[in-house]
C-alpha cells in the first residue's frame, strides 16, 4: 500500500463552488476537503447529484462559468494554489501534470478528429515535436491501453470505435504525458462489467507501474472496495465521511454511507427485501438546515435539524459529519 | 429632395417644346450617339421582328422606300419620288446605291423585298395584305398595284415593310442576330441581346446629311429610374421619360422636350359580352370617366382624347375633342337608366400589368362606382391581354396603350370593322364602313383627311366599342450635348441625323 | 414464499428457434444483415421470472420485443398463454397484447411527456377496455396507489416525477390490463440504488400478489439473481446457458457465464475475491459473426471443434442447458465443474502479456 | 416475503411524499403556493408554458404588437379615417397634413388608411398560405414520418423536387400558369411552403417515433391512428408552432415581393407589399411612401419571428439534472 | 470523400431528371399562347395557327418534352420564341450578373454573419451577445427588397453616391462592378447574415458546453486552439446547411432585386420570360436554375463529409 504520510500530490482545502439556477445561486459543492498522495487512488463516491463531478472539475479549473462559480477554498497541487493560477499557467498543468478522463466516452471524444490526431494534439501541445513523432507516441499508447492493432486505428474516427474503446483512448490522452495525477470521473459507469473489469485492471496496473496518484470517481461501492485505498463520501455537495483501506465497508461512520452499503443487492439469496433510503436527494437551492442528510436519515434527532454538523476526525485516517456518531453503531456491508 | 416639388401636379398640360436642332458645324463627326429604351429587340430581320418595337432597332441599319418625318409627313428616300394613280403606286429609285453586302440596290432587289415582305408568315404580311402585284418597270422604278387603293401604302413603306434588305441573305438565318444586307446609314457591330445594340456608321452614305455621328448605341434598361440616371450620370446621351421622372431629370438640369404622339390610352370592349351591345351603356360610360382626373395621374403627360387620333393628326375630325364627354355622372346615370340598368351592372376589365395602366383604372373603377357600375380589374401581362380580348375573347374589356398603325386604315379595321382583331364582338357600322373603304382609296393626303373627318364623326354618333381615353405626349431628355433628336409622333423612335456637340 | 407452478402445466410462455434479423439497405452496397437473435428457445412457467443477462448488443432487448412482437420475427414460435403470436395480425395482435406488457428502461421516455400520467394509465383501459373516460380515472388512481403513488398524481405530467416514480408509473400502466405477462427491460437499470431497490421490492410484491411472470433482462447480474427463479445468459444473439438463478450462479457451466460473474466488483469486506477472469477483445460484430461457437474468438478454453461447430444444447447437472462443446465433446470435460478446468488457448489469453490479453490476475486482494 | 409487505408501505409513501414537494416546485416555481389537487392538468402545462413565455420580454412585446396590428387591420373600416380607395386626385403625392396624417399616394388616397387595411390582405395571404401549407404539409409529414418505407420514400423524394426550386421562383411559375390574385398567389405559396413544413413534421415524427413511449403505446395495441393523433400529434406541436409562426413571417414577407411584382394582391385593394411597389415609383418625390409599408412588413415579421423564437424557448421540455 | 461525392451526385441526377419533367409539363400546360403574340400586332386566327405548328406546339406533349431533353443534353436548350436568341447562350451571357450578385451576397452574408455568430456564441449572455440576437431577429425581418429600395433612396437619391442600377462586367471595370453590386448585393445579404449569425451563434454556444470541448481544455490546450480546432468544425455543420437553404432562397430573391435595380441577369429574365410566356428560355433558365441549386447543395452535402465524418461512410 501506498505510503500517505508524505507530502500529498494534491490538496484540496473547503471547497466551495456554486452554481446559478432559477432559484438564485445554489451551492452544490460544500467545503470539501481531502488530499491525494503520489501512488494512491481515493475514491470518491456518492448519488447522482452529490458534487463528485464538480468537485473534479474544479481542480483543473474546468467549471463551466457562467454558470458556475468557485466561491472559496484552495485546491494545492504540491505547493501552487491551482485555483490562484494564471489561465496560461494552468494550461500547462492541464494535460501535462494534472490529466482527466470523463464520465461519457461516447461524447467526450471530439468527433470530427481521428483519435490518433487527438491523442497526439495533448503530447505535442506538452511536448512539442514533430506531428509523426506525437502520431507514433499515440500509436504506442493506444498500444498500452489494449487496442488491438494500434498503428492502425489511430486513424479511426471516434464512431469507428465502441464505448469501452472509447474509453480506453480517453485513458490512453490522459496518460500521454505521463501525468502526475490522474482524475477519472466515472470512467467505467456507462461500459458493461466485463469492459469495466479491464479497465479497472489497467488503471490499478498503471499505478503500480508509475506511481500516479488516481482520484476515481465512482457510484459503485464495488469497485471502490475492489480498487481504492481511500474512500471519500459525499452527499449533497458535502464529504460526510472518509476512510482508509477497506474500514469503510466494515463499520461505516455514517447513516448515509450504511443506508448505501445496505442497499447494495448482494449476490447471495434471492427474494429478500432490499433496503433503501427513503426519499431523494435534495435540491441544491433548497438544502435542509443541520445535517443535509437528516430528512431522510433513520436516527435523526433534533440536534440534527440544525447549526453546522462539521467533518470530524475519528482517529486512522477516518472522518464523519455525523452529529450523532459516537452513539451509533452502524451496520456495514454484508 | 421634398415631396412638394411635384405636387404642381394636376396643373401642368401637355406641350409641345422642340429639342434641340442641329447646329451646322458645331459637331464631333467622330462622336458616339447613345439611346437608352425600355425594351429590346426581337430579330434584326425585318420579316422577323415580333414586336412593333423591334423596328427602332432596324432604321440605322435598313433604310426603307419613304420616310415618314417626325410630324407625320411622307418623305422621300430610297425612293426620290412617287406617284399614286388610284390603286397603284409607282416609284423612282435613287441611284448608284448598294447592300453593306455590296449587291446593287435595285427595282429587282426592291420587288423581290417587297414580296418577301408580304409573303406568309412575314411580320409585315399583315400590313401589305392589300398588295397584289409588284413589278419591275425599269432598273430604277417599281410599280405597286393594291386591291382597294394605294393611298395607305405611302406610310406603310416608311415602316419594317419598306425596309430594304440585300436579297443574297435573305435565306440567312443569322440575320436575325448578325445582319450583314443593311441598306441604310450604319452597320450592326455588337449586340447583347436584352441589353445592348452597337452601330457603327457605313463609309459614303448615299445621304451624308443625315449621317453625323460615328457611332450609335441603343442601350436596354426596363426600369424608369435606372434610364433616367443612365443620362445623368453620362452612360447615356438620351431617353424617354415616363411622367414621373419628367421632375428629377429637370432638376438634374437635363434637356427636357416634349411632343405629342399618336398613341392613346383606350378601352376596347366585347359588345358581345356584358352590357356592352347597348350604345346607351357605352354613352354611359364614356360620360361617367373623368378624364382630366386620368390626366392628372398621368402627370399631364395624356390628354383627354374623344377620338382615336388626337385632332393635330390628318385622320380626325377636329370638332371631336374630349369636351364632346365631359365628365357627367349623371348625365351617365340617366343614360344606364334609358338603357334599363338603374341599379348599374358589373364587368372585368383586364389591364396590362404595369403600373400607370393600374393607377388608371383603379381611377375609373371609382369613376364608374359613382354611376352604379361595379368594375373588377385584372391585371395581366401584355401578350395575354390580347389573347384573353381578342383570340379566346373571355375578356369583357381592356385597357391598353393604342400605339399608332402606319396608316389609319389598319386601326380603324382592328376596331370598328367586322372581323377586326381588337374587336372581339364583331361591332360593326355600315356608314364607318363604308368610309373606311374611302379612306383607302383616296389619292392624297387631303383628300383622306375628308373622309376620316366624316369617318370619326360617325364614329362618334354611333358610339363605338372603344373608349378613348386620352392622348399621349412623349418627353424626352437628354444632356446639352446632343442636338438633332426629333421626337415622332408615331412613336417609332428615329434618330436620323442626330448630331452631338463637340 | 411462493414459488411458481411449474412443470406441471404447459408453460406460459413458449419461445422455440426465435430469429430476429435487422436489415440495413444501403446505396450501392449489399443490404447489411444482423443476425440479432438466433434460435434462441426458453419457457417462462406462472409466476416465474426468468432472468435474461448479457453484454450490450448481445441481443436482449431484441429477444424481449420480439416475444411482444414489438419487432418483426423472421423465424420461430412464440406462444403466450396458449396463443401463438407470430401467426397474429392487425386485430387479433392487438387483442392479444393485453396479456402481456413491458416496462422500459429508459423511465424518462417511456412516458408521453405531453399527457399526464393519469392519461397513460388510461391508455389500455380505454384501447381494450372500452371504458368510459371517468372510469378510466378512477381505475388509473387505483392503480396509482396500487404502486405506492397517491391519487393527486394522476393528473400530473411525467416530467413532475423522479426516475423511481415514474417507473412506478409504467408498472401501473403494464398492470392495468391486468396482464399475466411482463417483459421488464433493464426496468432499473437507470435508477439509483436505492430507488432501484424500491422498484424491485415493487416488482416482487406484484409478482406474488398476481402470479406474474416476467421475463427481466438487465445488466447488473446482482440485481438479476436477486429476482429471477431462472436466469438466461446471451451472447452474440445466442442463448449460451440458462437455467435455475442458484445452479447457474454457483457453478456457471459456460466459460461466458464464468467471465461475468468474475467480472462483478463486490464490496463485501467479508467474502474471498475470486479469480477475476478478463475477456479480451470486443463483441464481434454481429453482422459478421464468427465462425462455430459464438465465443470463440475470446474464450479461454477454445478448442478446434470450437471454430468450426456451433455447440448444441444440452443439459447441466444441477438444471438447465448450456451450449458449450467443454460440456459434450471436451476431452473427458463433460459434465465437469468449469471452475477446475486450466485454460487450453495457446494463442492469448493465458500466456499473453499485454492488456489487451486476457490475463488472471487477483484485483482487489489485500495488498 | 409476504410478512415483510406490511413494512414496505410506509417506505415507498414516505418516498413520494419526499418527492412532491420537489415535483410543485419544478412545476410552479419556488414561493408559489402548491397547486390545488382540483387544478387540470392543462392549467398546469399552461401555466409553465406561460410562465416562461412571459418571462421573454422580446417575444411579449411581439405578441403585443402583433395584437394590435391584427386589430387594428381588423377593425380598418370602423377606424381608419378614409376608405382606403378613396381617390382625390387634386391632392396626390401630398406629405403629411392635417387631413392625412401620412400623406397621400400617387391617386391622392389616404396613406394611413390604406396602411391600416392592407394589414388585412397582407395578414389573410399570409395566413392562407400557411394553412394551405399545414393542410398538405402536415398530414403528410406525419404519414411519412410514422409509416416510413415507400411512402415516406416517395413523399420524401417529392418534396426534395419542391425544395429544388426557390420558394419565389416556383410561385412565379405557378403564377405564371394560374394567373396572378391573392388566392392563386397565396396557393402557389402554400405548395411551396408544404415540403418545408412536411420535412419538420416529417423529422418532428420520426424522432417522436423512435421514442419509447409509442413503443409502449404499441406494445399496449393501441391502434396507430389513435397513436398519430394522441401521442405524435401534441408531441410534435411545439416544432410545429415554431415553424408555423417562422413560416408565417416568411410568407408575409413572400406576399410583399410577389405584390411588389404585381403578383400577389390586385390593386386596388392594398396590400403592403402592392403598397411598396407603386410607392417605389415615387421614390423621388415621396420616398415615406415606401417607408410605411416597409416598416409594418418589417414590424409584422419581427413580431412573427420573436414569437416563434418565444415559443421555441418556451416549449423545451422541462429537464430536471441530477435526477436519474 | 470522392466515394460520397458519386453517391451523392447518382441520387442527384433521377431528382433532375424529375425535376426537368416537372418544368417542361409545368410551363407547357399553363394557359396562354405565345403563339398569339407572335402572330404580330393584328393576326388572322389562320396566322397564329401557322405559328403554332411552327413552333410544334401541335406535337403530342411527351414527344415534346423528349426533343426538349434530349436536346438539352446538347447543350441545346432551344431558342427564345420572341428574340430568336439560343436559350442556353442567353443564360451564359446572363449568369456573369447573378452570380456575380448572389456571389458578392453570399460572401458578405457568410464572413460577417460567421463573424458576428461567432463573437457572440463565445460569450453567450453578454451585450455584444445580445446585441447580435436582436440584431439578427431585426435582419431576418427586414425585407430584402425593401432594404434595397431604402439603400437606393440612401445612397443613390438623396446623397447620389453609388449607382442605383444596371451593371458593370467585372473585367470591364472591377471598381465599377461593385459600385453597381453593392447596394443589390447588401440587400441580399442582410437576411441570410442575420440567419447565419443566429445559427453560428447557437451551434458555437451549443459546441462549447460539449463534453469534447471540455476535454479539449482538460488536455491543456489553448482557448485559441480549443475555438479554432475543435469548436468551429464541429459548429460547422449546422451552419454549412443553412447556408445552403440561404443560397437557394438568395437566388429566388435574385428575381426581384434584379427586377429592382434592373440587373440584367438569369432573375430578371426568368420573371421577364416567365410573362412573355417564352417558354424555352423559361424552361432553360428553370432547369439552369435548379442544376445550380442542386449541385448547391451536393456542394452542401459533401462538405458534410469533411465536418463529420460520421457521414463519410454513409
Ligand atoms: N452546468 C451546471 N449547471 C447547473 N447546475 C449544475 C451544473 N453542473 C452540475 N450542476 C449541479 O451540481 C450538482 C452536483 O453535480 P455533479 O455533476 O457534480 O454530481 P455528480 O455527483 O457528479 O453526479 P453523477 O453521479 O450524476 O455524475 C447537481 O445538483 C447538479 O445539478
Ligand atoms: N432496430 C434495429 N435496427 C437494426 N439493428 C438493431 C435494431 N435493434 C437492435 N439492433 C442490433 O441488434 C443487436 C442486439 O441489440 P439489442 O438492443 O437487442 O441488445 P441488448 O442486449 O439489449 O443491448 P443493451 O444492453 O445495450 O441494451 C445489436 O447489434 C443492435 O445493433
Ligand atoms: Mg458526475
Ligand atoms: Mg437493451
Ligand atoms: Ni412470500
Amino acid at each position: 500500500m501506498s505510503d500517505t504520510s508524505t507530502q500529498p500530490l494534491l490538496r484540496i482545502e473547503d471547497l466551495q463552488v456554486d452554481f446559478a439556477t432559477d432559484h438564485g445561486w445554489a451551492n452544490v459543492v460544500n467545503g470539501v476537503s481531502f488530499d491525494v498522495a503520489p501512488n494512491e487512488i481515493v475514491g470518491l463516491v456518492g448519488e447522482s447529484g452529490s458534487g463528485k463531478t464538480v468537485t473534479s472539475l474544479s481542480i483543473l479549473g474546468l467549471i463551466p462559468q457562467p454558470p458556475g462559480r468557485k466561491s472559496g477554498g484552495h485546491i494545492w497541487y504540491r505547493d501552487k494554489d491551482l485555483t490562484e493560477m494564471p489561465p496560461a499557467e494552468l494550461r500547462k498543468i492541464r494535460g501535462n501534470e494534472i490529466s482527466m478522463i470523463f464520465q461519457e466516452p461516447m461524447t467526450s471524444l471530439n468527433p470530427a478528429f481521428t483519435i490518433g490526431d487527438q491523442i497526439a494534439e495533448a503530447y505535442r501541445q506538452h511536448r512539442g515535436g514533430k506531428k509523426k513523432a506525437a502520431m507514433d507516441r499515440a500509436a504506442q499508447m493506444l498500444d498500452l491501453v489494449g487496442i488491438p492493432n494500434a498503428s492502425r486505428r489511430v486513424r479511426d474516427y471516434p464512431h469507428e470505435f465502441s464505448g469501452g474503446m472509447r474509453q480506453r483512448a480517453m485513458i490512453a490522452m490522459a496518460l500521454v504525458c505521463d501525468p502526475k495525477l490522474l482524475i477519472a470521473d466515472e470512467p467505467t459507469t456507462a461500459l458493461d462489467v466485463t469492459v469495466q473489469a479491464q479497465i479497472l485492471e489497467l488503471l490499478s496496473k498503471l499505478r503500480d507501474e508509475t506511481g500516479t496518484g488516481i482520484i476515481f470517481i465512482t457510484h459503485d461501492l464495488g469497485v471502490v472496495s475492489e480498487l481504492c485505498d481511500k474512500v471519500v463520501v459525499m452527499y449533497a455537495g458535502e464529504v460526510v465521511e472518509t476512510a482508509v483501506g477497506r474500514d469503510l465497508f466494515v463499520q461505516p461512520k455514517h447513516p448515509y454511507t450504511e443506508g448505501l452499503l445496505t442497499a447494495m443487492p448482494q449476490l447471495g439469496e434471492r427474494g429478500e427485501q432490499l433496503a433503501s433510503i427513503p426519499g431523494r436527494t435534495p435540491e441544491p437551492w433548497a438544502m435542509p438546515g443541520g445535517c443535509r442528510f437528516n430528512p431522510r436519515c433513520k436516527y435523526t434527532t433534533d440536534v440534527c435539524r440544525s447549526g453546522v454538523i462539521p467533518l470530524e476526525r475519528l482517529g486512522d485516517g477516518r472522518a464523519s459529519r455525523c452529529a450523532r456518531i459516537a452513539e451509533l453503531t452502524l451496520e456495514g456491508a454484508k | 429632395s421634398g415631396g412638394s416639388s411635384s405636387t404642381g401636379k394636376s396643373e401642368r398640360k401637355a406641350e409641345t417644346s422642340a429639342c434641340p436642332a442641329y447646329e451646322k458645324g458645331t459637331n464631333d463627326p467622330s462622336a458616339t450617339f447613345t439611346w437608352i429604351y425600355s425594351v429590346g429587340n426581337t430579330s434584326f430581320d425585318p420579316d422577323k421582328i415580333t414586336t412593333n418595337n423591334s423596328q427602332m432597332y432596324l432604321y440605322p441599319i435598313y433604310d426603307s422606300l419613304v420616310h415618314i418625318d417626325a410630324k407625320g409627313n411622307p418623305e422621300p428616300m430610297l425612293a426620290k419620288k412617287w406617284s399614286i394613280d388610284g390603286k397603284s403606286m409607282t416609284l423612282e429609285l435613287i441611284p448608284n446605291w448598294k447592300y453593306h453586302d455590296g449587291t446593287p440596290f435595285d427595282a429587282a432587289s426592291v420587288k423581290a423585298n417587297l414580296d418577301r415582305h408580304r409573303a406568309a408568315g412575314s411580320w409585315n404580311e399583315q400590313a401589305l395584305s392589300d398588295v397584289t402585284n409588284v413589278t419591275v418597270v425599269d432598273a430604277d422604278t417599281v410599280k405597286i398595284d393594291t386591291a382597294n387603293g394605294a393611298a395607305p401604302l405611302v406610310a406603310v413603306l416608311a415602316s419594317s415593310a419598306g425596309m430594304m434588305m440585300s436579297p443574297s441573305v435573305f435565306d440567312d438565318p443569322n440575320q436575325a442576330l448578325t445582319p450583314t444586307g443593311g441598306s441604310g446609314a450604319f452597320t450592326l457591330s455588337g449586340y447583347t441581346p436584352g441589353s445592348k445594340v452597337e452601330y457603327t456608321a457605313v463609309k459614303n452614305y448615299w445621304s451624308p446629311d443625315d449621317l453625323r455621328v460615328a457611332k450609335m448605341v441603343y442601350l436596354v434598361s426596363g426600369d424608369d429610374n435606372a434610364r433616367l440616371n443612365s443620362v445623368i450620370s453620362g452612360a447615356a446621351d438620351t431617353t424617354f421619360l415616363r411622367a414621373s421622372m419628367y421632375d428629377p431629370a429637370k432638376q438634374a438640369g437635363l434637356v427636357v422636350c416634349e411632343a405629342p404622339s399618336l398613341s392613346s390610352y383606350q378601352i376596347a370592349l366585347n359588345t358581345e359580352k356584358s352590357e356592352f351591345s347597348k350604345k346607351e351603356v357605352r354613352q354611359a360610360l364614356n360620360y361617367a370617366i373623368d378624364r382630366k382626373s386620368l390626366a392628372a395621374v398621368t402627370n399631364g403627360f395624356c390628354e383627354p382624347g374623344g377620338q382615336m387620333y388626337p385632332e393635330s393628326y390628318f385622320a380626325s375630325d377636329p370638332d371631336l375633342t374630349a369636351d364632346k364627354y365631359p365628365y357627367d355622372p349623371q348625365k351617365a346615370k340617366d343614360l344606364l337608366k334609358k338603357a334599363g340598368l338603374t341599379n348599374g351592372f358589373e364587368f372585368t376589365m383586364e389591364v396590362i400589368n404595369l403600373d400607370l395602366y393600374q393607377q388608371l383604372a383603379e381611377v375609373i373603377q371609382a369613376n364608374l362606382q359613382e354611376v352604379g357600375v361595379k368594375m373588377n380589374i385584372v391585371p395581366v401581362e401584355i401578350n395575354k391581354l390580347a389573347d384573353d380580348f381578342s383570340v379566346s375573347k373571355t375578356a369583357d374589356a381592356q385597357m391598353s396603350e393604342q400605339k399608332a398603325e402606319s396608316d389609319p386604315s389598319i386601326q380603324i379595321e382592328s376596331y370598328y370593322i367586322k372581323g377586326g382583331f381588337n374587336n372581339p364582338g364583331n361591332w360593326s357600322d355600315p356608314e364607318i364602313t363604308k368610309l373606311n373603304e374611302e379612306g383607302k382609296a383616296g389619292a392624297t393626303t387631303d383628300e383622306r383627311a375628308k373622309t376620316y373627318k366624316k369617318l370619326y364623326k360617325a364614329a362618334y354618333d354611333a358610339v363605338v366599342p372603344d373608349i378613348v381615353l386620352c392622348h399621349l405626349t412623349t418627353p424626352f431628355t437628354m444632356n446639352k450635348k446632343v442636338m438633332g433628336v426629333e421626337i415622332f409622333a408615331d412613336a417609332t423612335r428615329q434618330f436620323r441625323g442626330v448630331a452631338i456637340k463637340k | 414464499m411462493s414459488t411458481p407452478n411449474s412443470s406441471t402445466q404447459a408453460p406460459l410462455v413458449d419461445v422455440r428457434g426465435l430469429d430476429v434479423t435487422f436489415e440495413k439497405k444501403e446505396l450501392f452496397k449489399k443490404a447489411r444483415v444482423v443476425r440479432a437473435v438466433k434460435d434462441v428457445s426458453f419457457q417462462i412457467a406462472e409466476g416465474e421470472t426468468l432472468g435474461l443477462v448479457g453484454e450490450s448488443g448481445s441481443g436482449k432487448s431484441t429477444t424481449g420485443r420480439a416475444v411482444l412482437q414489438l419487432v418483426p420475427v423472421a423465424a420461430g414460435d412464440v406462444t403466450v398463454a396458449g396463443q401463438d403470436l407470430v401467426a397474429l395480425k392487425g386485430k387479433a395482435l392487438r387483442a392479444a397484447r393485453r396479456n402481456m406488457q413491458m416496462i422500459f428502461q429508459d423511465p424518462y421516455s417511456s412516458l408521453d411527456p405531453s399527457a399526464t400520467v393519469g392519461a397513460s394509465i388510461s391508455e389500455p383501459l380505454l384501447v381494450h377496455e372500452g371504458m368510459s373516460a371517468k372510469d378510466a380515472r378512477a381505475r388509473a388512481v387505483e392503480l396509482l396507489e396500487l404502486v405506492g403513488l397517491r391519487e393527486s398524481h394522476v393528473n400530473r405530467y411525467p416530467y413532475e416525477f423522479s426516475g423511481g416514480q415514474r417507473q412506478r408509473v409504467a408498472i401501473a400502466r403494464a398492470l392495468a390490463l391486468n396482464p399475466k405477462f411482463i417483459v421488464c427491460d433493464e426496468a432499473v437499470s437507470a435508477l439509483d440504488v436505492s430507488t432501484q431497490n424500491q422498484v424491485i421490492n415493487l416488482l416482487e410484491k406484484l409478482r406474488t400478489e398476481f402470479g406474474l411472470s416476467y421475463l427481466f433482462i438487465a445488466h447488473d447480474l446482482a440485481i438479476v439473481r436477486h429476482i429471477s427463479h431462472r436466469v438466461a445468459v446471451m451472447y452474440l444473439g445466442h442463448i449460451v446457458e440458462i437455467g435455475p438463478a442458484e445452479r447457474v450462479y454457483n457453478d456457471p457451466a459456460h466459460p461466458y457465464t464464468q467471465v461475468l460473474l468474475s467480472a462483478i466488483p463486490d464490496a463485501s469486506p467479508y467474502r474471498e475475491k475470486s479469480n477475476r477472469i478478463l475477456l479480451k477483445g470486443e463483441l464481434p460484430d454481429p453482422a459478421n459473426p464468427p465462425s462455430g461457437c459464438p465465443f470463440q474468438t475470446r474464450c479461454a478454453y477454445v478448442m478446434d471443434i470450437c471454430k468450426q461447430q456451433m455447440p448444441p444444447m444440452t443439459s447441466v447437472d444441477g438444471g438447465g442447458d448450456v451450449a458449450c462443446h467443454l460440456q459434450t465433446t471436451g476431452p473427458a470435460l463433460a459434465g465437469s465443474p468449469l471452475g477446475d478446468l486450466k485454460p487450453t488457448n495457446p494463442a492469448g489469453p493465458v500466456v499473453g502479456t499485454g492488456p489487451e490479453d486476457i490475463i488472471e490476475t487477483t484485483v482487489g486482494a489485500e495488498k | 416475503m409476504s410478512d415483510n409487505n406490511e413494512a414496505q408501505e410506509p417506505e415507498i409513501v414516505a418516498d413520494a411524499a419526499a418527492d412532491e414537494t420537489s415535483a410543485d416546485e419544478a412545476a410552479i416555481g419556488a414561493g408559489e403556493a402548491v397547486a390545488p389537487q382540483s387544478q387540470s392538468i392543462r392549467t398546469i402545462g399552461l401555466k409553465r408554458f406561460a410562465r416562461r413565455f412571459w418571462g421573454n420580454k422580446l417575444a411579449v412585446v411581439a405578441s403585443v404588437v402583433l395584437l394590435l396590428i391584427i386589430v387594428v387591420a381588423v377593425a380598418a373600416p370602423l377606424i381608419a379615417p378614409y376608405r382606403p380607395d378613396e381617390i382625390d386626385v387634386v391632392n396626390r403625392l401630398s406629405g403629411p397634413t392635417v387631413q392625412h396624417w401620412l400623406g397621400t399616394d400617387s391617386l391622392g388616397r389616404d396613406t394611413l388608411s390604406r396602411l391600416m387595411y392592407a394589414g388585412r390582405a397582407s395578414l389573410a395571404a399570409a395566413a392562407l398560405a400557411v394553412g394551405i401549407a399545414v393542410v398538405v404539409g402536415v398530414p403528410l409529414g406525419m404519414l411519412a414520418g410514422y409509416v416510413g418505407g415507400k411512402a415516406d420514400w416517395l413523399l420524401s423524394r417529392a418534396a426534395d423536387v419542391l425544395m429544388t426550386f426557390p420558394a419565389i421562383v416556383l410561385a412565379i411559375a405557378i403564377i405564371a400558369a394560374t394567373g396572378p390574385g391573392l388566392t392563386t398567389a397565396m396557393t402557389a405559396l402554400g405548395v411551396v411552403y408544404s415540403p418545408r413544413l412536411f420535412r419538420i413534421v416529417r423529422s418532428s415524427t420520426l424522432g417522436v417515433r423512435a421514442e419509447t413511449y409509442i413503443e409502449a403505446s404499441i406494445s399496449i395495441g393501441t391502434p396507430s391512428m389513435t397513436i398519430i393523433r394522441k401521442r405524435i400529434l401534441p408531441n410534435i406541436l411545439s416544432p410545429l408552432l415554431v415553424q408555423i409562426s417562422l413560416l408565417l413571417a416568411a410568407a408575409l414577407l413572400a406576399e410583399a415581393a410577389l405584390s411588389l411584382l404585381g403578383l400577389g394582391v390586385i390593386p386596388p385593394t392594398p396590400s403592403w407589399g402592392n403598397m411598396l411597389g407603386r410607392g417605389f415609383a415615387d421614390i423621388r418625390s415621396t420616398p415615406m411612401l415606401v417607408v410605411y409599408p416597409g416598416i409594418a412588413i418589417a414590424l409584422a415579421t419581427l413580431s412573427f419571428n420573436l414569437i416563434g423564437d418565444g415559443l421555441r424557448d418556451s416549449f423545451g421540455r422541462e429537464t430536471r439534472k441530477g435526477d436519474k | 470523400m470522392l466515394r460520397l461525392f458519386g453517391t451523392r451526385l447518382a441520387m442527384t441526377i433521377p431528382l433532375l431528371l424529375v425535376v426537368s419533367f416537372l418544368i417542361y409539363s409545368l410551363i407547357v400546360l399553363v394557359p396562354g399562347d405565345p403563339a398569339v403574340a407572335l402572330a404580330g400586332q393584328n393576326p388572322t386566327p389562320d396566322q397564329i395557327e401557322a405559328v403554332r405548328e411552327k413552333l410544334g406546339f401541335n406535337d403530342p406533349f411527351l414527344l415534346q418534352y423528349w426533343h426538349w431533353l434530349t436536346d438539352a443534353f446538347h447543350a441545346d436548350l432551344g431558342k427564345s420564341l420572341f428574340t430568336g436568341e439560343d436559350v442556353w447562350s442567353s443564360i451564359l451571357s446572363r449568369l456573369p450578373v447573378t452570380l456575380s450578385l448572389t456571389f458578392l451576397a453570399l460572401l458578405l452574408a457568410a464572413i460577417l454573419g460567421v463573424a458576428l455568430g461567432l463573437v457572440a456564441g463565445l460569450r453567450p449572455g453578454s451585450w455584444i451577445d445580445r446585441l447580435a440576437t436582436v440584431g439578427a431577429s431585426v435582419g431576418v425581418a427586414l425585407p430584402y427588397f425593401w432594404v434595397g429600395m431604402i439603400l437606393v433612396l440612401l445612397f443613390a437619391i438623396n446623397n447620389p453616391i453609388l449607382p442605383a442600377t444596371s451593371y458593370v462586367g467585372l473585367t470591364d471595370n472591377p471598381f465599377e462592378w461593385f459600385k453597381h453590386l453593392i447596394i443589390p448585393a447588401l440587400s441580399l445579404a442582410i437576411a441570410p447574415m442575420a440567419v447565419i449569425a443566429r445559427q453560428t451563434r447557437a451551434s458555437v454556444a451549443t459546441v462549447m458546453t460539449e463534453d469534447y470541448i471540455r476535454t479539449a481544455d482538460a488536455k491543456g490546450l489553448t482557448r485559441k486552439r480549443v475555438i479554432a480546432k475543435h469548436a468551429l468544425k464541429n459548429a460547422a455543420v449546422p451552419v454549412v446547411t443553412v447556408f445552403g437553404i440561404e443560397a437557394n432562397r438568395l437566388i429566388g430573391g435574385t428575381v426581384v432585386i434584379e427586377q429592382l435595380f434592373v440587373l440584367p441577369g438569369l432573375g430578371q429574365l426568368a420573371y421577364q420570360s416567365v410573362f412573355a410566356r417564352d417558354f424555352p428560355m423559361v424552361q432553360g433558365v428553370l432547369l439552369f436554375t435548379a442544376a445550380l441549386i442542386l449541385l448547391i447543395n451536393l456542394i452542401v452535402d459533401v462538405s458534410y463529409g469533411y465536418f463529420n465524418p460520421r457521414i463519410r461512410k454513409a
